[in-house]
C-alpha cells in the first residue's frame, strides 16, 4: 500500500493513527521492540515486509544490524548465531520460506532462543499457489515454537511487540511466531494505532538473553554437545531438557496472559490472549475462528442474532501451546460448535484446529457435536455467506444431525 | 624421512613460536591414529588463542570429542555444533552482534568438507558473498570419514568410497571432485589459500593473513587432509601423503587475495608423476593405467588453470 | 555482563567441564627416542597430530599417557631418532 | 454510512496504491476504511483491482468486495478486458476515466450516478505517462462527496511521494476533482446506450 516515509515521527513521544497493511505494521512493531540483529529474505506474500524492514534500516530508523541472507535457512541460521551471542532478532517467512527454514526451525526451540519469527501464512506447494491459507504455520506445529495468530492489522502490530516479552521471559525462552493470515492481513490496508516508542521500551525492558546457553569467549563453554544414547546419565539427561522445554511450552500460557492484562493496562486494548469469547454466554451454538476470518466472523454472528439465533464465537488466539482449558470452559457454554479451519490435518480428514478441539473436548463432561469446516484455502474468501452455512449446519448438528467429513465452504466458489 | 629436511628450520622457528601457547583442546582427543584434522585444529586453535568462537559442523572434528557430550567437553573456547548445512551463516550472525557490541572476537569454522563443499556451499556462499568477517576452515578429506567413508562432492575420481565402491561394474566414483578453493576465488573473498598439513610453515604464514584479513571481510582456507583409515594407508605415513599430494601436483598450494590476484605459495613446476601419490592409498588401488592417466591429465589441466590465474594477476 | 544464575539450568545442553579422557591405552606401538641420535629439530613436535611432544633438557619425548602410538614422529624424524616398539616389549 | 468500492485499473497504474492513500485520506477524516487488493501478480498491464470498505465504526469483516456501492476505474480500455461492473449493487455509483460522452458508454442500467473525467488526457500533460490514479481520486472525491480534496492531499503528502511527484499529483488530484463531470442517470439516459 501507500508506504509511509519513515521519519521522526515512527518514533513518537504520544501514540500515533496510522494506516496500513498487516506486513508494514510488523515491520512497525519490531521498529518499536529495537531487536538487534534482523535477517531477511524476500518471499509472497511476506515481501513487503522485509522492504519496510529493510528501508527502516535504510533511514535509521531502526538502528537494527541487518543481514540480507541468501535463502531462509540462512537467515534463521544466522539469527540462531545472534542470538547465542546475546541479540534480540527478528525475522519473517512464508510457505516455501518456511519450508525451507526447516532444519534450522526444528532446533531452535532446542536451544531455547528467544528469536520472533513473523509468519506470514501461505497455503503450501501443490497446488502451486502463491495465496494466503493456513498450511505452512499448520505444518510446524508440532515443533515447539509457540504459535499466536492474529484476527487484524492492529492486533498484528501488538501481538509481535508483545511476542518478544513473552519469548524472552524466564518461564519461557522460546521462539515464538507470530502468524498473520496472507493476502487478507499482508496486504489488507487499515488504520491503527502505534503505540509510543517510549511505553513500548517501558513495557518491554532491556532485551533479555538466555545467558545459560550462550556463545562468549569470557565465559567458554560447548554449546549444544551431544546428549542421550544409552551410556551413563544420556537418557535422563535427554529426557530433563525435553520436559524443561514442555514445561515452558505450557507456562507460555499464564505467561501470555500476564503480558496481555499488562498491555491492555499500559495502552488500553484489551486484547484475549489465549481464546476470545465472543457473544457466547447465552449461545446455543459457537463458531470457532482463527485468523483474519475472525472479523467476517463475528459480523455473522451478529447478522445471525439478528435473525434471532443464539450464536457466539470462540476466537483462537493462542494456538501452540493450545490453551485447552479455555477452549472447553468456553465450548462448556454451548450445545454444538462448529471449527473453521484454513488448512486441513490430511491424517484425521479434518482440519488441524478441529483436530485440537476435538482432543480437549474428551476432556470436558459436556462431549458437545462438532461440525468441521474448512475454507480459505489458497486465498479463497470466507464471507457472510459462508458462516451463515456455518451456522446453519451447526444448528443441525446440534439436532444431532452431525456431518462425519468435513464441509468445505468453497467447494463451489 | 628426507623430505622433512628442507623444512628442519622451519620446524624449530614454529616450535619456538607455538610450543609455549596453550593448546586449546583438551590432551584426549578421540580422533583416529595419525589423524591430519586433529594435528590441524590444535595448530590452528594454538595460533588463534581464547578470544575465538569456533563452530564445528558434523563431521570427524566434533567426532573426536572437541564439542563433548552429556556435559564434558574437549576444547577450552566457547564451541559449538551448527547444523552440516548452515555453519557460515550462524558464525555471520554471531560476528555482526560481537561488532555490534563492539567487541574483537574470532569466529572460526573447523568443517570438513561436506559442511563446505556440499550441503553447506550455499550457507558458505552467501556468507562469503555478503563478506562475514569470519575465518573459515575447511578440512577437506574428500568424503565422510566420520560415518564410514560415504563419497562427498569432494571426493576425488576413482576413489573408492562405501557409496561409490568397487564391483563388477562399479569402478569408484565416476566424476572428478568439486574444486572449491577456486569457487570461492570467485567469490571475491578478502583472502582465500590452499594448504596442507605437511608444510607448516605455509600453513601458518596463511593463518596470520587469514586471520588478519577476516578482520575485514570473508577468509577461507582449503586444508587438504589425507585420511590413513578411510583412505587406506598406514596412520604412520599420514605426512608423508600430504607431502607426496603437493610434490605430485595434486595438491597445488597457493593463495589469493582480490588485490594480489592468484600466486602460488610454492612451484609446481617439476612434479612427480601423480601415480607417486596414488599408489600410497589404498581407495585408488583398483585403477586402471587408463584410470591413471585420467588423473593426471585432470593435474596437470587444473595446474594450467591456476597458472593461467598467476599469470593474469602478475600481468595486472 | 548478564548473569546466569537466576535461569533454570535444565534450559539446553551446554559443556563447562573439561574431558579427562587419555587415549594413552590406545597405542599398540610406542616411540622410542633415541637420545644420542636427537638433535632438537622439533620436527617430531610440529607433526604430532595429539601435540604429545615435549622438549626435554637433551631431546624431545613423547607424553606416554596422551600418544595414540601412531607413528608419524618415527615416520617423520629426519635422524631416524624414533623407533616405534611393541608397547608390551621391555 | 457504510460504503463498499472497487477499483480497477492496469497493473503499473497505482489501482492499490490509490486503495491505500483513499484509506488514509477518509481515515484523516476519522473514518474507519480497510483497503484489501486482489490477490494475483501485479504485472504491468494486466488488470488490478482492490477493494475499499469504509465505515463509521471500526470494520471487522476483512474480505473482498462483491456488490460495490461504488465502482472506479482508472483505465479507460479496461473495459475490453474485465467486465468491470460485475456484481454492481442497484443504485451504485460509477467513476470512469473516458474521452467518451456518457451515450457512448453501455453503462449497466441500474447505476444512478457517473463520474467522467478525461483522467488520460490530464495524466499526460502532467506527468508524460498514463499514471491516472491520482486524477480518479480527485474524480472520485468530486462524484461520490465521500472524501474532501483536503484529506486526500494530506494522504497523499503521507505517502511515498516526494518533492515534484508530490506537487504533481497533488495538482493531479485537483485537476480530477474540478474536471470531472458529474451525472444523474435516469433510466432513460440508459435507452440509447
Amino acid at each position: 500500500m501507500n508506504q509511509l516515509t519513515p521519519n521522526s515521527s515512527l518514533m513518537p513521544n504520544s501514540s500515533q493513527m496510522i494506516v496500513c497493511d498487516g506486513n508494514e505494521a510488523a515491520a512497525r512493531a519490531v521498529v518499536l521492540a529495537r531487536p538487534d540483529v534482523v535477517s531477511v529474505f524476500p518471499i509472497t506474500p511476506q515481501s513487503s515486509l522485509v522492504e519496510s524492514l529493510s528501508q527502516f534500516v535504510a533511514d535509521g530508523v531502526l538502528g537494527a544490524e541487518l543481514i540480507n541472507a541468501e535463502g531462509e535457512h540462512s537467515v534463521l541460521s544466522a539469527l540462531q548465531g545472534a542470538c547465542l551471542a546475546g541479540a534480540r532478532t527478528y525475522t519473517a517467512t512464508s510457505g516455501p520460506g518456511l519450508a525451507f527454514m526447516f532444519e534450522p526451525y526444528v532446533r531452535t526451540p532446542g536451544l531455547r532462543l528467544p528469536m520472533v519469527v513473523s509468519l506470514v501464512t501461505r497455503d503450501m506447494l501443490s497446488p502451486q499457489c502463491v495465496w494466503g491459507g493456513q498450511q505452512d504455520a499448520m505444518s510446524v506445529r508440532e515443533c515447539g515454537w509457540i504459535q499466536i495468530y492474529c484476527e487484524d492489522v492492529q492486533e498484528v502490530l501488538d501481538t509481535v511487540v508483545m511476542a518478544f516479552k513473552l519469548a524472552e521471559h524466564k518461564d519461557v525462552l522460546l521462539p515464538v511466531n507470530v502468524c498473520h493470515d496472507g493476502n487478507y492481513l499482508s496486504y489488507g490496508v487499515s488504520r491503527v494505532e502505534m503505540p509510543a516508542a517510549g511505553l513500548v521500551d517501558e513495557f518491554l525492558g532491556e532485551a533479555a538473553v538466555n545467558w545459560h546457553i550462550a556463545l562468549d569467549p569470557a565465559r567458554p563453554m560447548a554449546v549444544d554437545p551431544l546428549t542421550g544414547g544409552t551410556g551413563p546419565g544420556g537418557a535422563a539427561s535427554f529426557v530433563g531438557y525435553r520436559k524443561s522445554q514442555v514445561r515452558a511450552m505450557a507456562n507460555a500460557l499464564r505467561v501470555f496472559s500476564d503480558i496481555h492484562a499488562e498491555w491492555g493496562e499500559r495502552f488500553g486494548r484489551h486484547w484475549a490472549p489465549l481464546v476470545e469469547e465472543y457473544r457466547l454466554d447465552d449461545a446455543d451454538i459457537a463458531i470457532v475462528t482463527i485468523g483474519s476470518m475472525t472479523g467476517a466472523g463475528k459480523d455473522a454472528v451478529d447478522a445471525a442474532r439478528d435473525r434471532g439465533e443464539k450464536v457466539g464465537l470462540i476466537k483462537v488466539k493462542m494456538y501452540r501451546p493450545f490453551p485447552r482449558e479455555a477452549m472447553v470452559a468456553a465450548l462448556s457454554k454451548v450445545k454444538a460448535a462448529a471449527i473453521v479451519d484454513r488448512s486441513v490435518s490430511f491424517a484425521w480428514e479434518c482440519g488441524p484446529l478441529h483436530q485440537d478441539v476435538m482432543t480437549a473436548l474428551f476432556a470436558s463432561p459436556a462431549r458437545i457435536p462438532l461440525v468441521g469446516c474448512i475454507g480459505g484455502l489458497a486465498g479463497a474468501d470466507i464471507t457472510g455467506e459462508h458462516f451463515a452455512r456455518v451456522i446453519a449446519a451447526t444448528f443441525q448438528a446440534a439436532g444431532g444431525d452431525i456431518p462425519s467429513s468435513p464441509v468445505w465452504l468453497n467447494e463451489h466458489d | 624421512g628426507k623430505g622433512a629436511l628442507e623444512h628442519l628450520s622451519a620446524a624449530a622457528r614454529l616450535h619456538q613460536a607455538h610450543a609455549a601457547r596453550e593448546d586449546m583442546f583438551v590432551p584426549g582427543l578421540s580422533a583416529c591414529q595419525g589423524c591430519n584434522s586433529e594435528l590441524l585444529i590444535r595448530h590452528t586453535m594454538r595460533r588463534i588463542g581464547r578470544d575465538s568462537i569456533v563452530a564445528a559442523p558434523p563431521g570427524c572434528i566434533p567426532g573426536m570429542g572437541t564439542v563433548g557430550y552429556n556435559g564434558q567437553t574437549g576444547t577450552k573456547v566457547p564451541i559449538f555444533h551448527p547444523l552440516l548445512t548452515n555453519t557460515a551463516a550462524m558464525l555471520g550472525g554471531i560476528k555482526r552482534q560481537y561488532e555490534r557490541k563492539g567487541r574483537d572476537v574470532t569466529v572460526v569454522a573447523l568443517a570438513g568438507d561436506g559442511g563446505a563443499v556440499d550441503v553447506g556451499f550455499q550457507s558458505l556462499s552467501g556468507a562469503a558473498e555478503r563478506g562475514e568477517r569470519v575465518l573459515f576452515i575447511c578440512v577437506d578429506n574428500e568424503g565422510y570419514m566420520n560415518t564410514g567413508m560415504q563419497a562427498s562432492g569432494s571426493t576425488t575420481f576413482g576413489s573408492w568410497t562405501s557409496t561409490t565402491p568397487v564391483g563388477e561394474v562399479g569402478r569408484g566414483k565416476s566424476t572428478d571432485g568439486k574444486y572449491l578453493p577456486q569457487l570461492m576465488m570467485g567469490h571475491g573473498c578478502a583472502y582465500v589459500a590452499t594448504a596442507s598439513t605437511a608444510f607448516l610453515d605455509d600453513y601458518h604464514a596463511k593463518l596470520d593473513k587469514a586471520l588478519e584479513a577476516s578482520r575485514a571481510g570473508f577468509a577461507y582456507l582449503h586444508v587438504h587432509a589425507p585420511c590413513p583409515t578411510g583412505w587406506r594407508f598406514p596412520a604412520a605415513m599420514t605426512t608423508e601423503v600430504c607431502r607426496r599430494q603437493v610434490e605430485s601436483n595434486f595438491v597445488t598450494l597457493w593463495e589469493f587475495t582480490p588485490a594480489g590476484g592468484l600466486r602460488f605459495t610454492r612451484g609446481v613446476e617439476h612434479p612427480r608423476p601423480v601415480t607417486d601419490y596414488v599408489r600410497m592409498i589404498g581407495k585408488y588401488k583398483h585403477l586402471s593405467p587408463a584410470d591413471l592417466e585420467r588423473i593426471q591429465a585432470s593435474v596437470d589441466r587444473r595446474v594450467e588453470t591456476l597458472q593461467g590465474f598467476q599469470r593474469r594477476s602478475a600481468a595486472e | 555482563m548478564p548473569d546466569p544464575s537466576n535461569l533454570p539450568k535444565d534450559l539446553a545442553p551446554i559443556a563447562t567441564r573439561l574431558s579427562t579422557m587419555l587415549p594413552g591405552d590406545w597405542r599398540a606401538l610406542r616411540p622410542l627416542v633415541d637420545r644420542a641420535k636427537c638433535v632438537k629439530c622439533a620436527v617430531c613436535w610440529l607433526f604430532c597430530p595429539v601435540q604429545c611432544i615435549a622438549e626435554k633438557p637433551r631431546w624431545f619425548a613423547a607424553d606416554m599417557s596422551v600418544c595414540k602410538g601412531c607413528g608419524v614422529c618415527a615416520q617423520e624424524c629426519p635422524q631416524n631418532a624414533i623407533a616405534m616398539v611393541e608397547e608390551d616389549a621391555a | 454510512m457504510s460504503n463498499e468500492i472497487r477499483l480497477h485499473g492496469r497493473g503499473g497504474q497505482g489501482t492499490v496504491l490509490a486503495a491505500g492513500i483513499l484509506a488514509q485520506a477518509l481515515a484523516e477524516e476519522g473514518k474507519w476504511a480497510i483497503a484489501i487488493p486482489t490477490f494475483g501478480f501485479e504485472r504491468r498491464g494486466a488488470p488490478v483491482s482492490a477493494f475499499l470498505r469504509v465505515d463509521d465504526r471500526p470494520i471487522r469483516s476483512l474480505t473482498n468486495i462483491y456488490h460495490p456501492d461504488v465502482i472506479v476505474c482508472i483505465d479507460q480500455t479496461l473495459g475490453r478486458a474485465v467486465n468491470i461492473f460485475a456484481g454492481m449493487a442497484p443504485g451504485a455509483t460509477l467513476v470512469l476515466a473516458s474521452r467518451k460522452s456518457p451515450a457512448e458508454l453501455d453503462l449497466p442500467p441500474t447505476a444512478r450516478r457517473l463520474g467522467l473525467v478525461d483522467a488520460v488526457s490530464i495524466a499526460m500533460e502532467l506527468f508524460k505517462r498514463p499514471i491516472t490514479n491520482s486524477v480518479m481520486l480527485g474524480a472520485l472525491a468530486r462524484t461520490t462527496g465521500m472524501v474532501s480534496l483536503e484529506s486526500l492531499a494530506r494522504a497523499m503528502e503521507g505517502s511515498h511521494f516526494r518533492d515534484a511527484g508530490l506537487a504533481q499529483n497533488l495538482e493531479a488530484i485537483r485537476r480530477g476533482y474540478d474536471e470531472t463531470e458529474v451525472l444523474d442517470l435516469k433510466e432513460s439516459c440508459h435507452a440509447y446506450a
